[in-house]
């Protein structure tokens, strides 16, 4: 590990090396502003308004919030020890199904009176938040923590095992096919239109839900000892074992975190798709790493970032290209950034990204 | 497993493998030529193909691909191109043949013979292996299992929309989900032309042939300036260029190699299914393959084909056949088949756990697997 | 080293034997299928293959309970012979809810290897057909779908690809007969009926299936052909969370997707309806069911099913009153308040199935007198309406059902008089 | 002090040596730290050179850069009258630079002989098909290369019982002497070895010692070497080059540096 950290960082420093180091950080924000700004003129252009570019921005950011949401459980498991917490999809697709499975329990229903289905709704996160947390703790313990001194490769391995188990728990759960949920937040209410650019409850939901979620963390991270506890782990967990910090617990609380989180995504998502599926965790898990690597994984900031960022890029996709080319640009700018900036946006530059 | 490994050495080799080549060639004799071992053991032969050929790019080389579906995909389109009427407008409708067989060779489009094809997959898998691994050259370890991820879904979704990419006159690119086929039915010079609708026997012994090359090449490059340089790259990729062994060249041909054994067994696979279809070159297979792999133990040459032909099993007999009913018998209402993919999930998992160096171990591999070596590299950035 | 070299030689022994093997094949070659023409004893056995895994279950176990209401009526018999049924899966784990080419053409060689074989029915998908068609051609075995819509199984008209259909039938001789219109009627139905409802315009999105695809391009071309104009076209993906983005492009009076539950359907339809609060909603027969029409099951909410009309091949019983006893005997069979349009369809092709083995007489045993009397079906009275089959085995029937959703369930409104040029 | 410090011989005797590898002002930052600041210095042909000075010196780094693995800053590096400061690794070990590393890197599942053959990787010509095909050609090829690694492993004293051990399994000094052999095995004219003596008790590095001129005079190789062992330094080397902070602070033949003041303080001095 000590001569890890020695050579953490071989990007070298010449004035050429400084100013490809800056176009390739201000040329991915370039490409990402690129397709935005060209549709704004051809829409200005053709149609003479940006109501389209608005309303599709207002859906990729609601989108976006959600895929924020499931980015941040990746970024936090990545950033302390440095795996792709495969599992983590599937785990947030867990965390829909319980809370859907707790509405009939806890009586929610459509047309029920809104202090009452508010409460129900945050009791059904609330639980999902705790079983998914619980579940990804106990992921950790199975499949990750036997392999910590194995090859990198192992835990990830292990990882897509345990991914393809949970979505056959979800088919035993709930069958193979999708399902429409009952709309309890009559998501597709336009709100507030500005100009022809529509806002409706489902955005509202993702917003209002996703930005105090995303601030609890950050200064929950910041401000508490299990925060510096993740952080010094995260840098060396050899030190971190040797200053008195039980790694171990360290870990399982970042884990749980992470659970805690998709739970949490697990339900905005249930209100917002206004449908489950055993294989959105799959797809989501995807898109949220996709973003997660885009902000720089590891920052949490940066998984925001990115979630949002991503969520855009695949609505303007979806809505410019087709809905079945959505995946491909999407995963076309995984593999762009993989190559041209591992670090990401505002990443700092890890060693695999070296 | 230390006997059976001692086994496996020098001139012993050379007895297994002609005894066990020797026992699968007369197999088939002993069922209808219809029945569906028969077909399971086709199967299971094209999946050790196509597992060897991952074998060298996750075992040999290291490298950790989770897009392998694709050179399976490259391969059957390479089929479906080129021993088909998908480009049913060439040549003016009358067709392009080389050495095709008798019925191919009145049909429109292009229909090469399957040697022929084998060739071409070869090239093009080869090639398309070569740029999806350059992306990865300067990553390591888990960036580049995504990858290789990525790249997959994106050829997956190609296949799947590529009804809708058309060029020269009104071709298109694949046909989606709505498959290409039918596929001309492999036709050898000197023997009859194979029949699935007759005997699945020739698909069967041909796929065997194929195997059996690929075995032999699978044994001379491990034992080859290639295949140290690869195990090399695998154990401590600084060293290795250290070494003198050039990083990007090395990797692109693990690469290229890999995915050419993909793009053959791709190309029978569609011959023999008769049909290029989208539906098949989905995520859960290229984990289908790596769990064959992982089963029979990485890097591990026989354990591999082992392994590929008792996940095939599993899938095509085990779970369908014999247990399917299992869950019902104990009062569960579903059927084991819908369970498939979380078995080899469970599988890969409690093989990773508790045998990381899975059925029958390579020998170095195991060590490594057991915290030998490896790991704690110093970072160099690939040229 | 030596090794290697050894190793080469043992590859000579499967070469070899591959050698020796494929020269005994000719001799066989006869046997497999040629000879099987007759089937011996008085057991004859009807498979049936359709895709039993995923998301079209409920469809495939519909036209299972179909099949056998029709088998039992007859009490398993035909003249002399027994009549045997055998259900087999053509989906795997690795392609549920559709049919997989290696396993349809395993079940396909089954069917062909057991030489009792006199009937196969299926696939219940166009693409599956595409595949097990040409190995039963080639075997002689006739088959009847109970549910394949494509075009380019049975002719070449407009919306075929090219080479089809002869390419299916490599012996030349015709084998395959469907119960169901081919899709170009179900378009020129669509489109009849978007057209009575007073759409200028309309929007087409399919699923990209054999059956979707397939169906669009029949919808499009009667389209054409009546004034309606199609916008926006638009393959969907069943894996998209939600097709928001898309949905809000639709401007037109009409929507019409070309697809099945299975593929996300549902979700299409509710992302359309609350992007475009007044546009019209349609379906094909691949949304008829209670998974797509049934909030509780997991469909639409019931004020998108109150904007939707969807199309089979089926009429009410008012249409078609011969219809009435077997669905009042299907519900009391299976205990069921509603019947799925496609345990008619299974109905119909094991009633087919058992008329044409019936009409073969003592030939019931022989392969290519049995498909004769399939194929030369004439002025059939059944619960589908009065059809034919003709010499490309498609039924002439051209009746479509119009079909609206009250509470939950699809339900009969009324014939459509379909232009079909 | 046991052994008496020798004056070294130069191989050339009179006139100066040729220089094989020089660097010019060469520097190395990371982020924001130096690691290596404007060093230059040559090694004559066919010279024993040494680089030492306190823990984080830059010495490793410096040598990083000698093979490729690190791009300088700035500065260029010359070999042969090439500049290689911005040639690949391999191709830097083809013309003829090979090392050891501080801490042993074999590949530990590799057996010592399969070590030494990957070490020959650079001067075989086996390509993908030649590899697969065998022709009589590459059984050559491999039959001259496996004799070749069993030839420098006895060479550098593994005992032959061992050759076909995994190095892993071979004690700290073996796997040492496979590491040395391994870099022999590509035929360099420059020979970095990093630490060699690390580990090794005083009658194993005078054995080293003694090895290291026997290699100058057998095999015609140049050495450059990073030490702690202020013996074993004083005792090979012709020339030593000094470095603390990143920085060249002295240099000059043993008795020079000894009696360099800024030596003493920054290196000697802490270890008196």
């Amino acid at each position: 590990m000590s001569t890890n950290t020695a050579t953490a960082d071989p990007a070298s420093h010449r004035l050429s090396d400084t100013l490809r180091e800056a176009a390739s950080k201000y040329g991915l924000i370039a490409v990402l502003l690129a397709l935005p700004v060209y549709l704004a003129i051809s829409d200005l252009i053709s149609k003479g308004n940006l109501t389209d570019l608005g309303n599709n921005l207002v859906l990729g950011l609601s989108n976006g919030a959600i895929i924020a949401l499931v980015a941040l459980g990746y970024t936090l498991v990545y950033g302390i020890i440095e795996l792709i917490n495969f599992a983590h999809g599937e785990v947030f697709m867990i965390g829909s199904f319980v809370a859907f499975g707790l509405w009939g329990t806890f009586g929610i229903s459509e047309g029920m009176a809104v202090p009452g289905m508010i409460v129900g709704l945050l009791a059904a996160m609330i639980a999902a938040m705790i079983v998914c947390g619980g579940l990804n703790v106990m992921i950790e313990r199975v499949a990750y923590k036997p392999l910590r001194n194995a090859p990198k490769l192992a835990p990830l391995i292990t990882a897509i095992g345990m991914s393809f188990i949970l979505q056959n728990v979800g088919i035993l759960w709930r069958g193979s096919s999708q399902a429409s949920v009952p709309d309890l937040i009559n998501q597709s209410n336009d709100l507030v239109t500005i100009g022809g650019v529509v806002i409706n409850n489902g955005d509202v939901l993702a917003a209002a839900v996703t930005i105090p979620l995303v601030f609890l963390l950050t200064s929950f991270i910041n401000r508490s000892r299990l925060g510096k506890a993740m952080r010094a782990t995260a840098q060396d967990p050899d030190a971190a074992r040797l200053m008195g910090i039980n790694v171990n617990t360290t870990i399982s609380m970042t884990f749980l975190l992470g659970g805690m989180l998709a739970g949490a995504a697990g339900l905005i998502n249930l209100l917002y798709q206004t449908s489950i599926w055993y294989f959105q965790g799959f797809q989501a898990g995807l898109i949220a790493f996709t973003a997660a690597v885009m902000g720089g994984i590891g920052n949490l900031k940066g998984a925001v970032l990115g979630g949002l960022i991503i969520g855009c890029i695949g609505q303007l996709a979806e809505f410019r290209i087709g809905a079945e080319w959505t995946a491909v640009v999407v995963f076309a700018y995984l593999v762009l950034i993989m190559v041209f900036r591992p670090q990401g946006l505002i990443g700092e530059e890890t060693r695999e990204a070296g | 497993m230390s006997n059976l490994r001692g086994l496996l050495k020098g001139k012993n080799n050379l007895v297994v493998s002609l005894v066990a080549l020797g026992v699968a060639a007369i197999l088939p004799l002993f069922f209808d030529p219809l029945s569906n071992l028969t077909n399971n053991f086709i199967l299971a032969a094209a999946f050790v193909v196509m597992a060897l050929g991952l074998n060298i790019v996750v075992g040999f080389a290291g490298l950790l691909d989770l897009g392998y579906v694709a050179f399976y995909a490259f391969g059957a389109y390479t089929i479906g191109w080129f021993a088909s009427d998908h480009f049913s407008s060439v040549n003016g409708g009358e067709g392009f043949h080389i050495a095709a067989g008798e019925f191919a060779s009145n049909l429109p489009g292009i229909h090469l013979n399957f040697l022929v094809i084998v060739v071409v997959a070869v090239i093009i898998t080869g090639i398309a292996g070569m740029l999806i691994g350059l992306p990865t050259l300067r990553l390591r370890g888990d960036y580049i299992a995504i990858v290789t991820l990525a790249f997959g879904e994106i050829i997956y979704r190609f296949a799947v929309n590529g009804d809708e990419i058309t060029f020269g006159e009104g071709y298109k690119l694949t046909n989606g989900r709505q498959a290409i086929s039918p596929i001309d039915s492999i036709d050898l010079p000197g023997f009859a032309p194979f029949d699935s609708a007759f005997s699945l026997r020739p698909f069967y012994w041909f796929c065997l042939v194929l195997v059996g090359i690929v075995l032999l090449v699978n044994f001379r490059l491990r034992d080859s300036r290639l295949g140290r340089a690869w195990i090399a790259i695998r154990e401590d990729e600084v060293a290795a260029a250290s070494m003198g062994v050039p990083l990007v060249k090395t990797k692109l041909l693990a690469y290229a190699t890999g995915a050419a054994f993909g793009g053959i067994s791709g190309a029978f696979l569609g011959s023999y299914l008769t049909s290029v279809n989208a539906n098949n070159f989905q995520f859960g297979f290229s984990i289908f393959i790596l769990a064959m792999i992982i089963l029979g133990g990485l890097g591990s040459i026989w354990g591999v084909a082992i392994g590929a032909i008792l996940l095939s099993f599993i899938n095509t007999y085990f779970i369908p056949e014999v247990f399917n009913e299992v869950p019902r018998k104990i009062g569960l209402e579903f059927d084991l088949t819908i369970l498939n993919f979380g078995i080899f999930g469970f599988l890969i998992l409690l093989v990773m756990v508790l045998r990381p160096q899975g059925i029958l171990p390579e020998r170095r591999r195991a060590l490594e697997l057991e915290g030998v070596g490896a790991g704690d590299a110093i970072e160099v950035r690939a040229p | 080293m030596r090794f290697n070299r050894a190793t080469a030689l043992g590859l000579l022994v499967p070469a070899l034997a591959f050698g020796v093997a494929a020269c005994g094949d000719d001799d066989e070659g006869g046997g497999g299928g040629g000879g099987g023409n007759v089937a011996e004893g008085t057991t004859l056995t009807i498979y049936s293959s359709l895709p039993l895994q995923g998301t079209s279950r409920g469809q495939s176990e519909a036209v299972i309970n179909g099949e056998k209401l029709a088998l039992d009526e007859v009490g398993g018999k035909v003249g002399k012979y027994t009549i045997k049924y055998v259900s087999l899966d053509d989906s795997t784990a690795q392609n549920p809810g559709t049919a997989d080419e290696g396993k349809t053409a395993q079940n396909a060689r089954q069917a062909v290897r057991d030489k009792s074989t006199i009937f196969y029915l299926g696939e219940f998908n166009s693409g599956g057909t595409k595949v097990s068609l040409p190995i039963l051609n080639k075997a002689g075995i006739p088959q009847i779908s109970p549910s394949n819509t494509y075009i380019g199984l049975t002719t070449d008209e407009p919306g075929s690809e090219p080479g089809e259909p002869d390419k299916y039938y490599p012996t030349g001789k015709r084998t395959y007969a469907r119960v169901v219109p081919r899709d170009k009627i179900q378009g020129a139905a669509l489109v009849s009926v978007m057209k009575e409802d007073g759409c200028q315009t309309a929007t087409l999105w399919n699923d990209k299936s054999v059956y979707g695809a397939g169906l669009a391009r029949n919808i499009k071309q009667s389209a054409e052909q009546n004034d309606l104009t199609i916008e926006n076209e638009q393959g969907t993906d069943k894996n998209s969370p939600n097709y928001r983005a898309i949905a809000s492009k639709v401007k037109s009076d009409c929507f019409v997707w070309a697809g099945v539950t299975g593929e996300n359907g549902v979700q299409v339809y509710k992302d359309v309806a609350a992007a475009n609060k007044t546009v019209k909603l349609y379906g094909p027969d691949g949304v008829t069911e209670e998974a797509f029409s049934n909030p509780k099951e997991g469909g639409i909410p019931a004020s998108v099913g109150a904007r939707t009309k969807t199309t089979v091949a089926t009429l009410g019983a008012k249409d078609l009153p011969g219809s009435e006893p077997i669905l009042e005997k299907y519900k009391q069979e299976y205990n069921t308040q509603t019947v799925d349009p496609y345990a008619i369809y299974g109905y119909e092709t094991m009633a087919l199935a058992l008329d044409a083995l019936k009409r073969a007489g003592d030939k019931a045993n022989d392969r290519e007198a049995v498909t004769e009397a399939l194929l030369s079906t004439k002025d059939r009275q059944s619960v589908l309406g009065t059809y034919s089959i003709d010499a490309n085995g498609d039924t002439t029937l051209t009746d479509y059902g119009l079909y609206v959703i009250k509470n939950g369930q699809p339900t009969y409104s009324k014939k459509i008089e379909a232009a079909v040029s | 002090m046991s052994t008496p410090v020798e004056t070294p011989s130069t191989a050339t005797g009179a006139g100066k040596a040729r220089t094989l590898l020089a660097t010019e002002q060469v520097s190395k930052t990371f982020g924001g730290l130096v690691a290596v600041n404007d060093v230059s210095f040559e090694i004559p042909e066919r010279s024993i050179v040494s680089i030492i000075g306190p823990n984080g010196a830059g010495k490793t780094t410096f040598f990083n850069m000698l093979t490729g693995l690190y791009k300088p800053s700035i500065g260029r590096i010359v070999f042969d009258g090439k500049d290689i400061s911005r040639t690949r690794p391999d191709r830097i070990t083809t013309l003829g630079i090979a090392r050891t590393f501080q801490n042993i890197r074999l590949f530990a599942t590799m057996s010592a002989v399969e070590n030494v053959m990957v070490g020959q990787h650079a001067r075989m010509k086996a390509g993908l098909i030649g590899s697969i095909l065998r022709p009589p050609k590459v059984r050559g090829e491999e039959r001259s290369v496996r004799d070749k690694a069993h030839e420098m492993l006895s060479y550098v004293g593994l005992a032959t019982r061992v050759h076909d051990e995994l190095a892993v399994n071979l004690s700290y000094g073996d796997q040492r002497r496979v590491e040395i052999a391994r870099a022999l095995a590509s035929d360099p004219r420059l020979l970095l070895l990093d630490e060699p003596t690390a580990g090794m008790n005083p009658q194993e590095s005078d054995r080293l010692t003694a090895f290291m001129r026997q290699l100058r005079e057998e095999r015609q190789v140049t050495i450059l070497l990073i030490e702690h062992d202020m013996k074993v330094v004083m005792g090979v080397s012709e020339r030593i080059t000094v470095l603390d902070h990143g920085e060249k602070i002295a240099e000059g033949d043993p008795v020079e540096v000894r009696a360099n003041p800024l030596v003493v303080e920054a290196y000697l001095g802490k270890q008196g």
